[in-house]
């Protein structure tokens, strides 16, 4: 009959007035952000980064610049380049995480934030000097090993470059670097 | 019944039973006809009782740097088939092929579309005109010589 | 006596708020009545197939997610398993399972954005079936956040698989969304599937014959409203789904009530295939050793499709053997589906023109790629 | 000479009061203006608060049946949000498109507010409580808010735009309309109640004629929900298929006028029925408690309004046209036929319809009525049956089959 319908579809919208609202008054209340979250703030471990730059090739955009000074003491120890420039021009990013699948070392990690909303573009260049300030709340996105110990990027704690690689952290002494082959991450 | 993609091989036989003319080579997926002779060959294709393509999926061009290739490829909802058509046009200047429209009204804004980045024109089509870029843009930017 | 009328040119959009994204019409009007219609395109033109051949095989798939931009895992699967034809390879059982899942959620995603914003579009004021549908495809994004650290540009299938296996609350909130969703549904249909203001706005208008339909190459949810039979993922398997039953709802007439009416029913057949992937899907691999940049043989080319959202969405590679296609060519449907705007406009009124193009559901970013 | 007008106020309490403190201090003429100025500030105000107070409640409304939240930034529960739009409107800039009728343009929010303040003139919130208490208020409300087409038409019209345009034509055919079923429907009324002032029409309502004339409830809702440009009837103004309608290029306070005279509309029209279907300021309560009930009368009618236009799609303009000429206006002439043969028979010698007779009409015209909508259905149901025969839910294995028959 013409018009059941209609009150059909009253009821439900009545229905729903009485529902509490499903909104989020976002900057009191949050929604639960997961772990594998590909968010800024790059976490960055200078000690396990070797300067390889698979990160700048990997990057869809070409977004990462690298400089690395073969010189110095570097060479010497033969365990990787000294690291001038790693510049991460953020307002171009789309986030795809491709720079952390491409690190062989566990050395870049996605972040979990997103507020880093910026006024000038030439702010948001993320420098190596951010990159070594910028808290180390890293995303699990492509680390399983962060995954298998239940680490939450939003619990606040930091990692240290020791706690976040999926080997023990003295790996490099009995290896080197560049001979280092690295396992699947799925046999983990 | 699935669809099934026919040997480009048996297309080439079938057409050239009807005309020896038609067509050029064939692989196992292809056949590569003559462009001067596609309009009878997609006549034929759609006609004919064992093929009735009468779905255009894609039109497609690629730039070979001495030659363009223009790939049609068809489906039947009847007989549940799949072939590709293609045809090498020589050359890279004044390109030109004739139009699928009047058998295909699908085939309408992709061939604009193959105007607009790769330069082919197509006879018969009722508007070539650019279709993503504006009119007046310079070159066509599918091609591999552009930039 | 005869009024003498004029005819009216208005060019609907780029500016306007419901042509899905920056989509121009040049509509002439006699009074309300269409007399002709032009889609303008190009507007969102990005370049993608060139951008294409710059990128190697992996990198790609990011490219893949801004096409339609509210189906990215799709667009994924289509991609991926167009290189995969291209190498040869196959994905692991798991991965197939994983992505025939993912992508079933990304259709139930993007039919409940068309269905709302056809809804919309409709007149419903302020969106009360949008915001519905909006509930319920939250709950998707979420499990997407979950799966892959994002909730629109996925980039979660990689070519030989899944980039990462699925976080065990992944199958948790999966089992409750299945549970829940069903009820989320009903209620949406309630709220207006068989509403009698609908029925008379949407019933016999604009209509599209199956001659007419397969000789403009529409696909998808528009081609089988039309009546024709016509699913890839039965038609031509790909993934997981010859190995799960589902069933594929035919319209009749192919009028803005059918394409409607087969999005609502999809949506139920999409979470029984679901339900199947969870009960089939086994422990293994999700993704083959590939290496980091692939290289096809020389000359090689594929053409990897599946049944998108929108309709067929597939992609063309030609291989010279180097780390980027010399060819990638999307055939996306939303721009081939276009191509029946104007049959469908001709005739009826402003009301129906926004109507019949929200009901073919088009996504600017895949228009203009 | 001014205060040969004082007869025609006199009735008045407030005015009288005023009036009687002021002309102690001035002459009678200047009295009565300043007065008259303090009445119109008064009811302006009114009217501004009001319907400030209906856009943060309209909106509140629909979140919730969106199950969204809605304003609730600024200040308790958003109820400061009304003041920061109106503050974000002022300061934009005064547009005025190129190739527009300058002069029209500027009027036409006048043009559209003047109408919704003067019917609030004649609205009666208790016995005495109005401004002015006409003994034609019906006529008067039905002639004045006619005068809002003008407004529409000359909005579309002057913007020099073409969806502007189009919202005027339509507003205009839709208020044409539409105002026939809705003059229909309050005359009945008017017969029943035997008068057409708004007080005498209250007076009389010793069963609320909700109940008395459901159908003309029903045809005067749905006439008034067009003529304000509200779902399912918003036309005029459909934001999906002509951006704003007439108001597409009016922004900052001009459209702030337009939407506020909107919203007041609504609750002119809420009050309106409160007022002629609802019984007004009668109630269980006390009597010095009228005010309360007019007020709860109302809101319900916002929520109903509200309820209606957060659900129900839009109708096309042609299948308007249609409903008002074959659907409202045959109900609201059969409404008029039944009331009148009614009060024909059920007369008493003084001409006055007792209780018992309203209770027996009130059973004769829900019957009417509930035949009336069954009959119309009938002759509309073949075009909404939800079946169809063509449509069907193919399982895999007849999809593959299918093919194999050819």
């Amino acid at each position: 009959m013409y018009g059941i319908e209609m009150v059909k579809g009253l009821l439900v919208t009545l229905k729903n007035f009485s529902k509490k609202p499903v909104t989020i008054q976002y900057p009191e209340q949050r929604v639960s952000q997961h772990p594998r979250f590909r968010g800024e703030e790059f976490s960055w471990y200078e000690e396990r980064c070797t300067g390889c730059a698979s990160c700048a090739k990997y990057c869809p955009l070409g977004i990462i610049e690298i400089v690395t000074d073969p010189s110095d003491t570097a060479v010497k120890q033969g365990d990787k380049y000294k690291l001038e420039k790693f510049d991460i021009q953020l307002f171009r990013c789309m986030f795809c995480g491709l720079c952390v699948e491409a690190c062989p070392y566990d050395a870049l990690f996605m972040g979990s934030g997103f507020e880093e909303g910026k006024y000038t573009r030439n702010d948001m260049i993320i420098t190596i000097d951010d990159l070594r300030n910028s808290p180390k709340n890293p995303s699990t996105w492509y680390r399983p090993q962060l995954e298998a110990k239940n680490y939450d990027p939003r619990s606040g704690q930091q990692l240290s470059w020791k706690e976040v690689g999926r080997e023990s952290w003295n790996w490099h002494k009995t290896e080197k670097a560049g001979m280092r082959i690295t396992p699947d991450p799925k046999q983990d | 019944m699935l669809l099934k993609d026919l040997h480009g091989d048996t297309v080439a036989n079938r057409l050239s039973e009807i005309d020896p003319e038609w067509v050029e080579k064939s692989d196992f997926m292809n056949v590569w006809i003559k462009p001067e002779s596609l309009i009878d060959v997609c006549k034929f294709l759609m006609s004919d009782k064992d093929l009735v393509m009468d779905y255009l999926n894609a039109i497609t061009a690629v730039d070979f740097i001495d030659h363009f290739d223009v790939i049609y490829q068809l489906t039947s909802t009847v007989t549940r088939k799949r072939i590709v058509v293609r045809s090498s046009l020589y050359g890279r200047e004044e390109l030109s092929i004739d139009s699928v429209t009047s058998l295909w009204s699908g085939a309408n804004l992709q061939e604009r579309e193959i105007w607009d980045l790769m330069g082919i024109t197509f006879l018969g089509h009722p508007n070539m005109k650019r279709l993503l870029l504006w009119e007046g843009f310079e070159g066509h930017p599918l091609r591999k010589d552009f930039l | 006596m005869s009024i003498r009328t004029e005819p009216m040119t208005i060019n609907i959009g780029p500016q306007h708020p419901s042509t899905h994204g920056v989509f121009r019409l040049r509509v002439t009007f006699d009074g309300e009545d269409i007399i002709e219609a032009e889609p303008i395109l190009g507007y969102l033109h990005r370049g993608t197939e060139k951008l294409a051949e710059e990128r190697n095989y992996v990198q790609i798939v990011t490219l893949t997610d801004r096409l339609d931009y509210t189906a990215s895992m799709t667009n994924n699967q289509a991609y991926c398993l167009a290189v995969e034809k291209l190498l040869e390879v196959e994905a692991p059982l798991r991965a197939k399972y994983l992505r025939t899942m993912t992508a079933e959620l990304q259709r139930i995603a993007s039919h409940l954005i068309a269905v709302g914003f056809f809804l919309q579009e409709l007149g419903t004021f302020g969106g009360t079936p949008l915001m519905y549908a909006f509930r319920a495809r939250e709950r998707i994004l979420d499990m997407f956040e979950m799966l892959c650290g994002a909730r629109i540009t996925l980039s979660y299938m990689r070519p030989g698989g899944v980039f990462w296996d699925p976080p065990s609350e992944f199958w948790s909130s999966l089992d409750e969304f299945l549970k829940e969703f069903p009820s989320d549904l009903a209620e949406m249909e309630d709220l207006l599937l068989n509403n009698e203001i609908l029925m008379v706005r949407t019933r016999e208008v604009s209509p599209l014959s199956a001659e007419e339909a397969i000789n403009n190459s529409v696909s998808g949810p528009v081609l089988r409203a039309s009546g024709v039979k016509m699913d890839l993922r039965v038609m031509d398997p790909y993934d997981a789904y010859s190995m799960v039953d589902f069933d594929v709802p035919i319209g009749s007439i192919g009028d803005n009530y059918d394409r409607f009416w087969v999005r609502m029913q999809e949506v139920r057949q999409s979470l029984r295939i679901i339900e199947q992937c969870v009960d089939q899907i086994e422990p293994g691999d999700y993704r083959l050793d590939l290496p980091k940049v692939l290289r096809a043989p020389e000359g090689t080319e594929s053409y990897g499709k599946v049944e998108a959202p929108k309709g067929e969405l597939g992609f063309y590679l030609f291989s010279d053997g180097g780390i980027s296609p010399y060819r990638m060519k999307i055939r996306s449907p939303s721009l081939i589906n276009l191509s029946v705007i104007d049959r469908l406009l001709v005739g009826w009124k402003l009301a129906d023109m926004i109507v019949s193009l929200g009901s073919i559901d088009i996504n600017m970013g895949e228009v203009d790629r | 000479m001014i205060c040969v007008l004082e007869g025609f106020y006199q009735t008045n309490i407030i005015y009288r009061t005023i009036h009687g403190s002021l002309s102690g201090l001035m002459p009678c003429w200047s009295a009565t203006i300043v007065t008259g100025i303090m009445f119109s500030l008064f009811l302006v105000n009114i009217f501004l608060v009001s319907t400030a107070l209906m856009t943060w409640g309209e909106r509140r409304l629909l979140g919730r049946f969106q199950t969204r939240v809605g304003p609730n930034r600024w200040g308790p529960f958003g109820l400061l949000q009304p003041i920061a739009d109106l503050i974000s409107l002022l300061f934009k800039e005064n547009l005025i498109p190129r190739g527009s009728d300058k002069i029209l343009f500027i009027v036409v929010p006048i043009l559209i507010m003047m109408p919704v303040i003067m019917v609030l003139g004649v609205i009666p919130l208790a016995p005495g409580v109005a401004l002015a208490d006409l003994n034609v208020g019906v006529l008067y409300i039905l002639a004045i808010t006619s005068v809002s087409s003008l407004g529409i038409f000359i909005a579309g019209w002057s913007s020099n735009n073409r969806f502007a345009i189009f919202g005027a034509v339509r507003g205009v055919a839709v208020l044409i309309s539409y105002e026939v079923p809705v003059v229909i429907s309050l005359l009945g009324i008017v017969i029943i109640s035997g008068s057409m002032s708004l007080l005498d029409i209250v007076e009389a309502q010793a069963i609320p004629f909700l109940m008395v004339q459901p159908m003309g409830l029903l045809v005067f809702f749905i006439g008034s929900s067009a003529e304000m440009n509200r779902t399912p009837f918003d036309i005029a103004e459909a934001e999906s298929e002509i951006i704003a309608g007439f108001h597409t290029e009016f922004s900052g306070i001009k459209f702030a006028i337009i939407q506020a005279a909107e919203y007041g509309a609504m609750i002119v029209t809420s009050a309106i029925i409160a007022i002629v279907f609802l019984g007004g300021w009668s109630g269980p309560l006390p009597e010095y408690l009228g005010w309360f009930w007019i007020l709860i009368k109302v809101l319900v009618c916002v929520f109903v309004f509200t309820w209606v236009r957060a659900t129900l799609p839009r109708l096309r303009i042609d299948q308007i046209m249609a409903f008002c000429w074959k659907g409202l206006l045959p109900m609201s002439l059969i409404n008029l036929l039944a009331v009148v043969i009614e009060t024909f028979i059920l007369k008493g010698p003084n001409g006055q319809l007792s209780v018992a007779d309203l209770w027996i009409m009130c059973v004769i015209n829900t019957i009417i009525t509930v035949c009336t909508v069954i009959v119309l259905n009938k002759l509309i149901s073949n075009k909404v049956d939800p079946l169809r025969s063509g449509s069907k839910i193919l399982s895999q294995r007849e999809l593959l089959l299918d093919g194999q028959g050819d």
